[in-house]
């Protein structure tokens, strides 16, 4: 089975460590990716701040080019991008003048025609069937999901969990033999795009999901998108600075708990490029 | 010849303000057969029917069109006005230029142009008309109330007051509703109990009252004055003449853990139980959901404690078919329960209840005896949290309404915590207070006043638990939306009122008509707030929108009188707008084939066959017959009778060809 | 085509789309001019014969509209019109008469807003699709020929 | 709709906001909520539900206030208000609609200076090679802000752990990224 990938900037960056779990993982399922061809930056938030057509082009490039090439399914692992790439083919299907602009712009034709999944459905539809069969290390751990902002908002867009409390996250957690928290901070925001223009704000920000995540006695916090990863783990010297505390709960992405759990090494799920140090393994 | 009056009216300036009423009635009195045609401020006033009523006589009108408002405002009088003028009333039609024109189109040349062509159109289908006679019906004088609650109550006394029988239909096992669940009621506080418990017991033992609970409509048929209604008697397991009441069984059922509905799944009860304490009538019921002996063939413990063997296991459902004669719709409401907000737990945090739920722990015979106790933990609430508007005036969540009740219960329950718990600190996160009603806004005063409830107008964000707290995070908008994070041992939230569960259904079978909530409709906003669009079928209380107890009761007098002046005939006159066969002789002829589509069609029955005989009574042929009894005019039959032997009266093929073709061709 | 303005006649039942047609005056919500109402008893009555004779009469655009479905005044009316309209549009539609030009709703009493709209939103399609000559054309054509022909 | 027929065309902010996003201010009744679930309303001059009781106004001043205020480049976008608006108003797409207004019209706020340093070297790396090169992204940010001392210690810390190249990936296609750029920088 052949699927498209859109890994996003982060993950050749910064995020690495979630790149190299979502290979890890379907290597370890014998799952095969085909990168969406000379793909470029979704535009993030950024995009969007700035300049609205601009936030709709860059993304409706990535969704041609994948149709380009005949992939009919992609996968998404980065939150942000996800959520840039849904919200793009809403505002096209809504609206097809924008579309024929849009289309014009980037010099392609684009019908929105491919399927976009998260990172969880993705691991829904193609690992969770398998995952008894492959499990050798339950993942005996409490967790916090933690879901963030752009998998489950704006929730009418992107059809996907339920806005408040959303589940699908602590249900994979669940079958891998972890115990999930229920707590407030699931979705609420990690300060985003702040992080270097205003990393003050996403010390606070984050720091709160972490206080949250440690009061009710979690042992890891599991993210699918790399911002969060970033502010949540990156940052924690700037979070601790800014609260005056120690937190030292690690913070993983649910493809390298998985990846444990089926007996993947920390090496090759990538936890050794994390700054908060995981001793969990 | 056709000798056609028309009267155009101006409404005020309701007409007037957009349609040019002298143009109108100018160019329609240049039309051939338009004897007379003249413009009028007020149509409807005394000195407007008279000039109608001397333009018949003066000028020989065979037909008269009212261009005005909608016919199903002022039809009736300006039938009855021809009438007096010596006119037959069914030659007489209405041209709707106020509701579907001058109130719904800008002033312009456009409108008047419309309004033209509707009266035209009406001019040219009124020389159809045709002299019709009315109908006479008899009419039943029993009434059928459906809703035990307040407003049932309410009217059944009424119309069993004026002398007539009522039949009240209930479906839970007691009559008494929703206020037999509330502690105290504003603006008062005095406690609902004490007066609704002899009223209900009054229903029980008025002789013109029959009281069928854990009963529910089956179906109805027929019209005004005539309705068939059969009622489906759920089976109690018990025989009611033998049972004592005395409730031994209630005590020795082994099966105890069912959510007591009366007290909003905050009590347990048994299988085989009596709602409350004062529930009339006083007997058990057996749950046959959660019996034990249903469930699993075997137990029957009541069945052997009980001291008069009342006990019947096999007992059937049984349906009643009654003639009754009109109905008063008073099934009340439901409320959202708190599994309604994702944002406040998905109902998942035990210490968020709904309004109903606080009444039941206000209430002294409620599951604490009326201590305002934490669900959770059965703790004294030392700071609560009440949330009006939780579900209401909430268009994302699907209501758009004002629930109309909440601000003041709320404000009552702010009220009654304060005078239970008074070192507690009770807050109330609002939007707007609505409080117009006798005494009500000084009610509200009082709370913040006197018992110091601190108001704070912001809604509530969100609500999570920690360490065994509830956190409520809002605003205080009157302070630039400052953050407000009150951490509360217990939240009540005043959820929203809703239609009634089943009330589409009953709806359905009663054809009245229905809101996207599934509240019941009027017949008309302002001026028929009790009726519905079917004629003998009323309203009363909160199956029409939520609405506070005086409110409920003033409705449901209402909706008794129409009922007392409806039964203070023995005979109703009905439209004669009916279908026909057509029939021509001699000796007899009629197009009809005798395929009887048209009997298979008709919702009523109406259609009965007749023998065309030789003089020596041998059948020629058999065709289709229209019963004027029992047919309501529906038309079906018209659009499916493939030689077109049959038309209706007053919408016949005739006359709405001519109003098509009217109303799109200038002449 | 922008100057066209659709002629529309509108077919309702007395108790649902009339007096939601009422409703939508009473709240004095404002729509397109272009749509005459004729009043019927229910959308049972309606023989759809009638439509084509609109049509031949100049009628741009037809709309047909009763009470929503279980909640006919009359039990089971609209269900017939309903089956009648299915029928009757398969056999137009084959015919070559633009369905298009005919809007089918349901508007119930209290939904005075929605008729507003169901007016608006099909005036505004036939005011793209422009005049119904098509039709008219065909009929006078074929008067004209059998008159000829006699 | 038709009522509104009835007013003379204006040129206030929310009349604009109507016409290019399709988010009607006067929907807003002031309930808070939006306010209340918004993560970053204690940094603002102007919390969401103010914003949105401001564009009420419909007076100049009151325009201006939010075009100038650092409330619309603090909006982190994260669709809680949105989320749990009773009204469905789309405060955040409103949020994106008053920066672009605001920078077009040169009157962005002076404290939000370093949030649009950044956006812009965001920008400017996609820019020129199709993806965004963080270290590029960094240095660019480090000039524009011309905070030099800002995450010095990060940045060797992320080079340890593979989490920073020193080499950006260009694309094949960035003279069509240049395109798109020119094409919608109107």
């Amino acid at each position: 089975m052949k699927f498209g990938i859109y890994p996003g900037c982060s993950l050749t960056g910064s995020a690495r460590d979630y790149n190299e779990s979502v290979f890890a993982l379907a290597e370890a399922f014998g799952l095969e990716f085909t990168q969406v061809p000379d793909w470029n930056c979704c535009g993030a938030t950024a995009a969007h701040n700035l300049n609205k057509e601009l936030s709709l082009a860059l993304p409706a490039r990535i969704l041609a080019l994948a149709e380009k090439n005949g992939l009919e399914e992609i996968i998404v692992p980065c939150a942000a991008c996800y959520s840039r790439l849904v919200v793009t083919r809403h505002e096209l299907k809504k609206d097809p003048e924008l579309k024929n602009r849009i289309s014009e712009v980037i010099e392609m034709d684009y019908r929105g025609t491919s399927k976009i999944l998260n990172v969880i459905e993705w691991i829904d539809k193609y690992i969770t069937p398998k995952l008894d069969e492959k499990l050798v290390k339950p993942f005996n751990y409490k967790v916090a999901c933690y879901y963030g902002c752009l998998l489950v908002r704006p929730n009418k867009v992107l059809g996907y969990d339920r806005a408040e409390d959303p589940q699908t996250m602590d249900i994979v957690m669940r079958k891998i033999g972890a115990e999930t928290i229920d707590y407030p901070s699931k979705t609420e925001c990690c300060g985003a795009g702040l992080s270097i223009s205003r990393t003050d704000i996403v010390s606070k920000l984050s720091g709160k999901i972490i206080e949250d995540a440690e009061h009710r006695g979690a042992d890891a916090i599991i993210v699918a998108c790399p911002m969060c990863h970033s502010n949540l783990d990156m940052r924690r010297p700037d979070i601790n600075k800014y609260w005056k505390t120690d937190f030292k709960i690690p913070v993983l992405f649910v493809t390298q708990a998985i990846g444990l759990a089926i007996g993947l090494s920390p090496e090759k799920v990538g936890l050794k490029r994390h700054f908060v140090e995981v001793k969990i393994s | 010849m056709a000798r056609i009056g028309v009267f155009v009216c101006h409404c005020g300036e309701n007409i007037s303000a957009t349609v040019d009423c002298g143009k109108v009635a100018e160019t329609i009195g240049k039309l051939k057969h338009v004897a007379y045609s003249t413009d009028y401020k007020y149509m409807c006033s005394d000195p407007g029917q008279t000039i109608i009523k001397d333009a018949i006589k003066e000028h020989n009108l065979t037909g008269v069109v009212v261009s005005a408002c909608s016919p199903r405002m002022h039809e009736p009088t300006f039938r009855k006005a021809c009438a007096e003028g010596g006119l037959n009333p069914f030659l007489c039609e209405m041209a709707n230029l106020r509701e579907h024109c001058s109130w719904v189109h800008e002033k312009n040349d456009l409108t008047t142009e419309k309004a033209i062509d509707i009266v035209r159109s009406q001019v040219e289908k009124v020389k159809l008309n045709s002299a019709l006679q009315p109908i006479k019906v008899p009419v039943t004088r029993t009434a059928l109330v459906i809703g035990g609650g307040i407003a049932g109550i309410q009217s059944a006394l009424d119309i069993a007051n004026c002398g007539h029988k009522v039949v009240m239909v209930e479906r839970s096992p007691s009559i008494g509703g929703h206020m037999s669940q509330l502690s105290e009621t504003f603006p008062t506080l005095d406690c609902s109990q004490c007066i609704l418990t002899p009223r209900m017991v009054e229903v029980a033992q008025h002789p013109n009252i029959t009281l069928y609970t854990y009963a529910e409509i089956e179906s109805v048929e027929g019209f005004i004055g005539n309705f068939k209604v059969k009622i489906r008697k759920k089976a109690k397991s018990l025989d009611e003449k033998i049972c004592t009441g005395c409730g031994l069984c209630t005590t020795k059922c082994p099966q105890k853990k069912i959510p007591n509905e009366f007290e909003q799944g905050m009590g347990m009860r048994p299988a085989i139980y009596i709602p409350f304490p004062q529930a009339v009538p006083n007997r058990p019921v057996i749950d046959r959901e959660h019996c034990t002996y249903y469930i699993k063939g075997k137990c029957k413990v009541c069945e052997i404690v009980c001291p008069t063997k009342a006990i019947r296991f096999d007992q059937p459902d049984e349906i009643l078919e009654l003639e009754i004669g009109a109905i008063v719709v008073s099934t009340g409401f439901d409320i959202k329960h708190a599994d309604f907000f994702p944002e406040y737990g998905y109902g998942k945090y035990k210490d968020i209840i709904d309004g109903l739920q606080f009444e039941r722990l206000a209430s002294a015979s409620g599951p604490t005896t009326g201590a305002i106790l934490r669900p959770s933990d059965g703790q004294v609430p030392k700071n609560i949290v009440f949330i009006a508007c939780a579900g209401s005036r909430d268009p994302a969540k699907g209501i758009a309404y004002c629930s109309k009740i909440c601000c003041m219960y709320t404000a009552k329950h702010a009220m009654l915590y304060k005078h239970k718990v008074h070192e507690g600190k009770a807050h109330v996160f609002y939007m707007d207070i609505r409080s117009g009603g006798k005494n009500y806004d000084e009610f509200v005063r009082r709370a913040i006043e006197e018992d110091h409830v601190n108001y704070i107008r912001g809604r509530v964000s969100t609500i999570y638990e920690r360490d065994g707290k509830l956190i409520v995070k809002g605003v205080d908008t009157l302070l630039g939306a400052q953050p407000v994070e009150i951490v509360a041992d217990m939240v009540v939230l005043a959820t929203a009122g809703i239609a009634s569960s089943g009330a589409e259904e009953l709806a359905q079978k009663l054809h009245v008509s229905y809101d996207s909530h599934k509240f019941f409709a009027e017949a008309h906003p302002k001026l028929k707030p009790v009726e519905t669009n079917t004629a003998g079928i009323f309203l009363a209380g909160a199956c029409q929108n939520p609405k506070d107890i005086p409110d409920t009761v003033s409705q449901a007098s209402g909706a008794a009188v129409k009922v007392a002046a409806l039964f203070s005939q023995s005979e109703l006159t009905r439209e004669p707008l009916v279908a026909a066969v057509n029939r021509s002789g001699p000796p007899m002829y009629s197009t009809c084939v005798g395929c009887f589509l048209c009997q298979s069609v008709c919702p009523y029955q109406a259609i009965e066959r007749e023998d065309f005989k030789t003089r020596d009574g041998k059948i020629i042929k058999t065709v289709a017959k229209i019963n004027e009894g029992l047919c309501q005019g529906c038309g079906t039959c018209v659009a499916l009778c493939r030689s077109k032997s049959i038309d209706l009266q007053g919408y016949s093929n005739n006359q709405v060809y001519a109003e098509v073709v009217a109303l799109l061709n200038e002449y | 085509m922008s100057d066209f303005e659709p002629k529309v006649v509108a077919f309702v039942c007395n108790w649902c789309t009339y007096a939601g047609a009422d409703l939508t005056g009473t709240s004095r919500i404002k729509y397109a001019s272009n749509v005459k109402i004729i009043r019927f008893p229910c959308t049972g009555r309606i023989d759809f014969m009638l439509l084509l004779k609109a049509f031949a009469n100049g009628a741009d655009g037809i709309i047909v509209s009763g009470c929503h479905p279980n909640d006919c005044h009359y039990t089971s009316g609209n269900f017939h019109a309903k089956r009648r309209w299915i029928m009757f549009k398969e056999l137009m539609d084959f015919m070559g008469v633009d369905m298009n030009r005919i809007t089918f709703s349901w508007v119930s009493a209290a939904e005075g807003a929605k008729w507003a709209d169901v007016v608006n939103t099909t005036v505004t399609r036939l005011r793209e699709m422009g005049p119904y000559v098509s039709y008219r054309d065909l009929v006078n054509k074929s008067v004209e020929e059998e008159v000829k022909n006699e | 709709m038709a009522h509104s027929e009835h007013h003379t065309e204006n040129n206030s902010l929310a009349s604009n906001i109507e016409k290019s996003v399709e988010v009607k201010a006067q929907k807003c009744y002031q309930c808070g909520k939006c306010s209340a679930g918004c993560p970053v309303a204690d940094e603002m001059d102007f919390p969401p539900s103010m914003v949105m009781r401001l564009l009420q106004t419909e007076t100049p001043e009151n325009d201006e206030k939010i075009l100038r205020s650092h409330s619309i480049w603090l909006c982190v976008t994260c669709e809680m208000c949105l989320s749990r608006c009773p009204m469905e108003i789309d405060i955040p797409s409103m949020m994106d609609f008053l920066r672009q207004k605001s920078r077009s019209e040169k009157k962005v706020n002076k404290k939000a200076k370093n949030i649009i340093a950044f956006h812009k070297s965001f920008l400017n790396s996609i820019r020129f090679t199709g993806r965004l090169y963080e270290l590029g992204l960094i240095l660019d940010y480090k000039r524009q802000s011309l905070n030099m001392t800002q995450d010095i210690s990060l940045a060797p810390k992320m080079i340890s752990r593979g989490k920073l190249h020193f080499i950006p990936t260009i694309i094949k296609g960035t003279a069509q990224i240049g395109r798109i750029f020119k094409k919608t920088s109107n």
